[in-house]
């Protein structure tokens, strides 16, 4: 546990910026304000921070439909995020991407991808890269439980185990592709059993426990630089929304989800720092009124960004 | 004739055939409980049971692959392929397996099966969930490719893809489930293959599939009042493409403007295009025009989107530079 | 151990015939008389005959690129093998398919098939089919070492995991994947261990022994039959010619080749039947002679087919 | 100008690169010690050592997807897929990643590959290994597609291509892997979307790629002895695809036949016959005729395959019906 209480400070903030952010999602999209499709990952926040926490600045990421809590644990910016969202000229996309395709090439983030399971082998590609210069970096990738079944991820933990690459496999598992339970979609019970498949640790944490992730994704980015190969984490964690904002949810019970919102993770890490006296109630009651600010002008910034030109159609198909 | 919706009719032809034959089953993701990503598969489970109606994992490559095993063993399956996009998951399946199964044994095979699949922008879904990818489809012996564009047609060409002993890629254009129609009432069928001329005119023919009908049809309204009658012919299937109806409607117009939402370099437009020049040149007393979408992705925001759907305007100004 | 005496003979048959059928098919493909690519089956033998032996009426096979074992086992035709290899209008696929493509759905053959990895899937759907109909047929897939690492597996393994599909998979591991070794194409020493991955049995046998083979494809088809879902068969064995018929064999040692052919499955098997009594080595002779006609007047009749006619060209693309 | 083959061009227009640029590096099935299931990669692993020469397994989609990932990182990846008809695997890979990632992100990535694959009949390779499938790659905005007919442009496109810093699908017919021609001496590079006029005629073109562009030329003498004269142009790239040339050639001759061994229907024939027929109507005096493979998967058997594939003489007699 090699986490300063600064760094803990920092990582309990993100966690509560991802948690603001998405709520404040909800009231955009009920409001008609964000086309398409948004995914949300309230209830999911230990997991990006948790592992994050650990990056570097050579190190990469692919992330999923569900990525703003893999962005912002990253550092994103919320203000180019919320403007993509709204499909904004000054979006991280220049509005051409949306929630579905926000990427950040400077923070090594390869992007929330609208294919589920076409991360694993795009972070393969990313940690050969870091393999091939020797800069010493490592390549995450975040994919659902649903994901998990995909051929993709088959041949991508095949390649990286072969060719040892630094790469770093999260399998966020709440439980569900869209409607379907786990206990349905596959005949296994831990996802990381998979691991073995590929003669790689596989290791299987409660991903709302901030410090179990972040202590199991330490490890496997320690066995990555050292050149020992990938490792499969799979995180058990749950979300608290729909599949999608407007899923009516009907396969799932409010029970279900009232049992898992008492597993909110966020307070496990403010209990904590309270416990370590970093942080008190009234420290805790600044630092949600400071997100709440950096958050709300975000929106503004991305409501008052105007959309982009229709002349940028065209633009961007093609490098010259 | 009761009006009902596109995705009402989708429904009813599956309902329909699945009460007919017993070996017709449909199988996808979320196809269950949660009726569909689109509810198109709204209460069949609750009528056929989990054994005809399966929910699969989201694994498009076994959907497909798992659906031309059991077609080749006798079964009828009615895969659903939740955005069109997917396809290129699971293509190998349908092209190299399901397309060619029946030739390279020497025609000792038959696979029905029916892939029902969702494409079109409109819903700020941006470029990996909007598009339409028929051409790639219509290219590949062996397929059928069926696109409809009101209820009455999905219904009756659904009923007969299911039927049909090749497989056949069903295309469902997500913007025009909410779109209602008369629909005949008891049980009917269109023959796969066969056009429709959904206005008829002189002046001009339009050749316009799924979305597109809907534009072109409120074109011949703003292009009447100024005196030009257009044909809208929509051909509905791509392949088998029914010739005879387009070279028919262009001997009679000599002005032809063919109009796809899918990107024009490489769509099925140049096709038929291409078609008429080789079989109906003479006809032609004109250059043919092509509209389709530009040679971009899809773009999320939707003043872009908007900007990149090809669209009434499109057609009426098409047609003026023609007459 | 259900084998007959009777049956077990039969099968010692079917592996001399696998075996001179291929012979035959090195010399026609040197002569220049089959076109395309031509993957033989020489050496493995024991791995189709153990397999198919098993299995009855309702019963599906899904094939690969290296499919006459698998055909020849299950009661192919060679007649039919051999003018379809040679392209003639009597051939099997009347001359459309070729090697890669040789079907025989009256013996719920489902194809050899050119794209490696793509049985999995069919063989599913084929169990499904089996399943839904309640007529107690098993689908089995064969496929390589190679094919194992093709996400198609992966995704049919789950299905059938989930669905408790009455199907067996049967890896061939032949050590190569074309020029790749096992060794360095995957991370771990046996298939089988894959099997895990989806909470399914995995066993891993001696590919050249005929009765270990049908020992563990008995047990597998026996739960397949019962309900209780897929099996993952490991069977380790070796190709002896080239990976197609003209590879010069670059990546392996003609040490490593000697060292197989003497684990040649044949003499394994006749050593039993004159062991039981069942045959006397002049019986033997006969047999091998028996089966050399046989494989004479196939490539005879292969030979004085007629080829396609033109006009069959664009038949047998649609079903009417 | 040293005579090499069409195999030897793209092996040294590998090699070239690798030497000149250490981000290059080449990844595939038996790319090692086999060099390549044609032979084209002979060599490599000897001289740029097992980093840069990677043999994979038998995994399309991670070959893909990973050059993907490493172009997305700042490499110049130089994927192989053994033959075209493969890219049914791993094609959301190509289409939904390489090509769109760029525009999806607002162009803020770069993706900077050159996927090498062999297509093409002739082999009595059958339906699953003998495809021509460049239509599907060119209907894809943000892709680019080169289709070499000599060894003097495979080299210098290939060149290019790797050069460019957006995902290039590059076709190499098989059957012409062992022709021969000339090629500059030195360093020299090709751009891209530059057609190139094979043989100047006056009395039609014949646009053809590919394989057909040596049986055009064989054609065009055939014609020559009765007097007729083709132009012969090979656009050498379908994406960006040269119109001016074209268009020129057509203005010109006033008569055009397109020809390509891929089926006819749906090929990128259509295409182009669509759009001479949009920008140059007034310079055709005759239908346009466009030549392909029918309507059906590849046979086996030599004769029917021979049947099957598009010739000297459909060409022949394609011109003689328009002149
Ligand atoms: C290849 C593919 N198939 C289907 C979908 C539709 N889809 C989007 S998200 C999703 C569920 C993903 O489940 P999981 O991987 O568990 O991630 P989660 O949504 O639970 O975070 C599905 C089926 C898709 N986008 N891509
Ligand atoms: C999807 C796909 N990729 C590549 C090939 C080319 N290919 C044909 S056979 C083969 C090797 C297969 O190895 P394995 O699965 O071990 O079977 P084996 O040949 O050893 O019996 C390859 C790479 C193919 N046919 N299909
Ligand atoms: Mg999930
Ligand atoms: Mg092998």
């Amino acid at each position: 546990m090699t986490l300063s209480k600064e760094k803990l400070l920092e990582l309990y903030k993100k966690m509560i910026t991802i948690r603001l952010f998405e709520e404040h999602a909800v009231e955009l999209f009920a409001n008609g304000e964000i086309p398409g499709f948004v995914h949300l990952y309230i209830g999911e926040e230990a997991t990006a921070v948790g592992v994050t926490a650990i990056l570097g600045d050579n190190d990469y990421i692919a992330s999923t439909h569900r990525g703003h809590g893999h962005l912002i644990a990253r550092g994103g910016d919320v203000k180019l995020m919320y403007a993509e969202l709204l499909g904004r000229k000054t979006g991280y996309c220049k509005g051409k991407g949306g929630s579905m395709h926000i990427a950040d090439m400077t923070l090594g983030f390869l992007g929330a991808n609208g294919i589920v399971g076409a991360g694993p082998p795009l972070a393969a590609g990313a940690a050969f890269a870091n393999k091939y210069r020797k800069d010493n970096g490592v390549a995450v990738c975040f994919f659902g439980d649903g994901a998990s079944n995909r051929g993709t991820l088959h041949e991508a933990l095949n390649l990286a185990s072969i060719w040892k690459l630094p790469a770093v496999f999260i399998c966020e598992n709440n439980m569900y592709g869209i409607s379907m339970n786990q206990e349905y979609h596959q005949n296994i019970k831990d996802v990381a059993d998979r691991a073995s498949a590929y003669g790689i640790p596989g290791i299987s944490v409660d991903g709302n426990d901030l410090f179990a992730v972040f202590e199991a994704a330490e490890e496997a980015v320690k066995r990555a630089r050292q050149g020992d190969g990938p490792t499969l984490i799979e995180c058990k964690t749950y979300r608290w929304r729909g599949h999608f904002e407007g899923d009516p949810t009907v396969y799932r019970s409010e029970q279900e989800v009232e049992t898992w919102k008492k597993k909110d993770p966020i307070p496990r890490v403010k209990k904590r720092l309270l416990d370590l006296g970093v942080l008190t109630e009234q420290e805790d009651q600044a630092v949600w009124d400071e997100i709440r600010k950096e958050i709300q002008a975000g929106i503004d910034f991305a409501k008052s960004s105007p959309l982009p030109d229709e002349s940028e159609l065209l633009e961007d198909v093609y490098c010259d | 004739m009761p009006e009902i919706t596109f995705l009402e009719a989708i429904n009813s032809a599956l309902k329909e055939e699945m009460r007919k034959d017993p070996n017709v089953f449909i199988l996808g993701e979320d196809v269950g409980i949660f009726g569909g990503c689109f509810g198109v598969t709204q209460g069949l489970l609750d009528e056929f049971g989990p054994e005809r109606v399966l929910d699969t994992p989201i694994t498009e490559t076994a959907i497909i692959g798992a659906s031309v095993g059991a077609a080749a063993a006798g079964l009828r399956p009615v895969p659903e392929i939740m955005f069109m996009d997917f396809l290129g998951v699971c293509l190998d399946e349908v092209f190299n397996q399901a397309a060619k199964m029946r030739y390279m044994f020497g025609g000792k095979a038959k696979i029905p099966m029916t892939i029902r699949t969702a494409c079109g922008a409109g819903l700020g879904a941006a470029a990996q969930h909007s598009q339409s990818l028929e051409a790639w489809i219509a290219h590949i012996p062996g397929l059928k490719v069926v696109m409809p564009s009101t209820p009455a047609d999905a219904k009756g060409l659904l009923i007969s893809s299911i039927r049909d002993d090749n497989p056949v890629v069903f295309i469902e254009h997500k913007m025009m489930y909410g779109i209602s129609g008369s629909v005949p009432e008891g049980e009917y069928s269109i023959p796969l293959g066969k056009a429709d001329i959904k206005r008829e005119g002189k002046d001009a023919t339009v050749v316009a599939t799924a979305m597109m009908v809907h534009k072109a049809l409120a074109a011949a309204e703003t292009l009447a009042e100024e005196g030009i009658e257009i044909e809208v012919v929509d051909p509905r299937c791509l392949q088998p493409l029914d010739k005879e109806t387009i070279l028919h409607s262009v001997e009679k117009t000599g002005r032809l403007v063919v109009i796809h939402e899918a990107v024009k370099i490489g769509g099925v437009g140049g096709e038929i295009a291409a078609m008429v020049v080789e079989e109906g040149f003479d006809y032609l007393d004109a250059p043919i025009k092509r509209i389709g979408a530009p040679f971009t992705p899809i773009p999320f925001a939707s003043n872009l989107e908007n900007a990149y759907l090809p669209g009434e305007e499109d057609i009426v100004a098409a047609v003026k530079s023609l007459v």
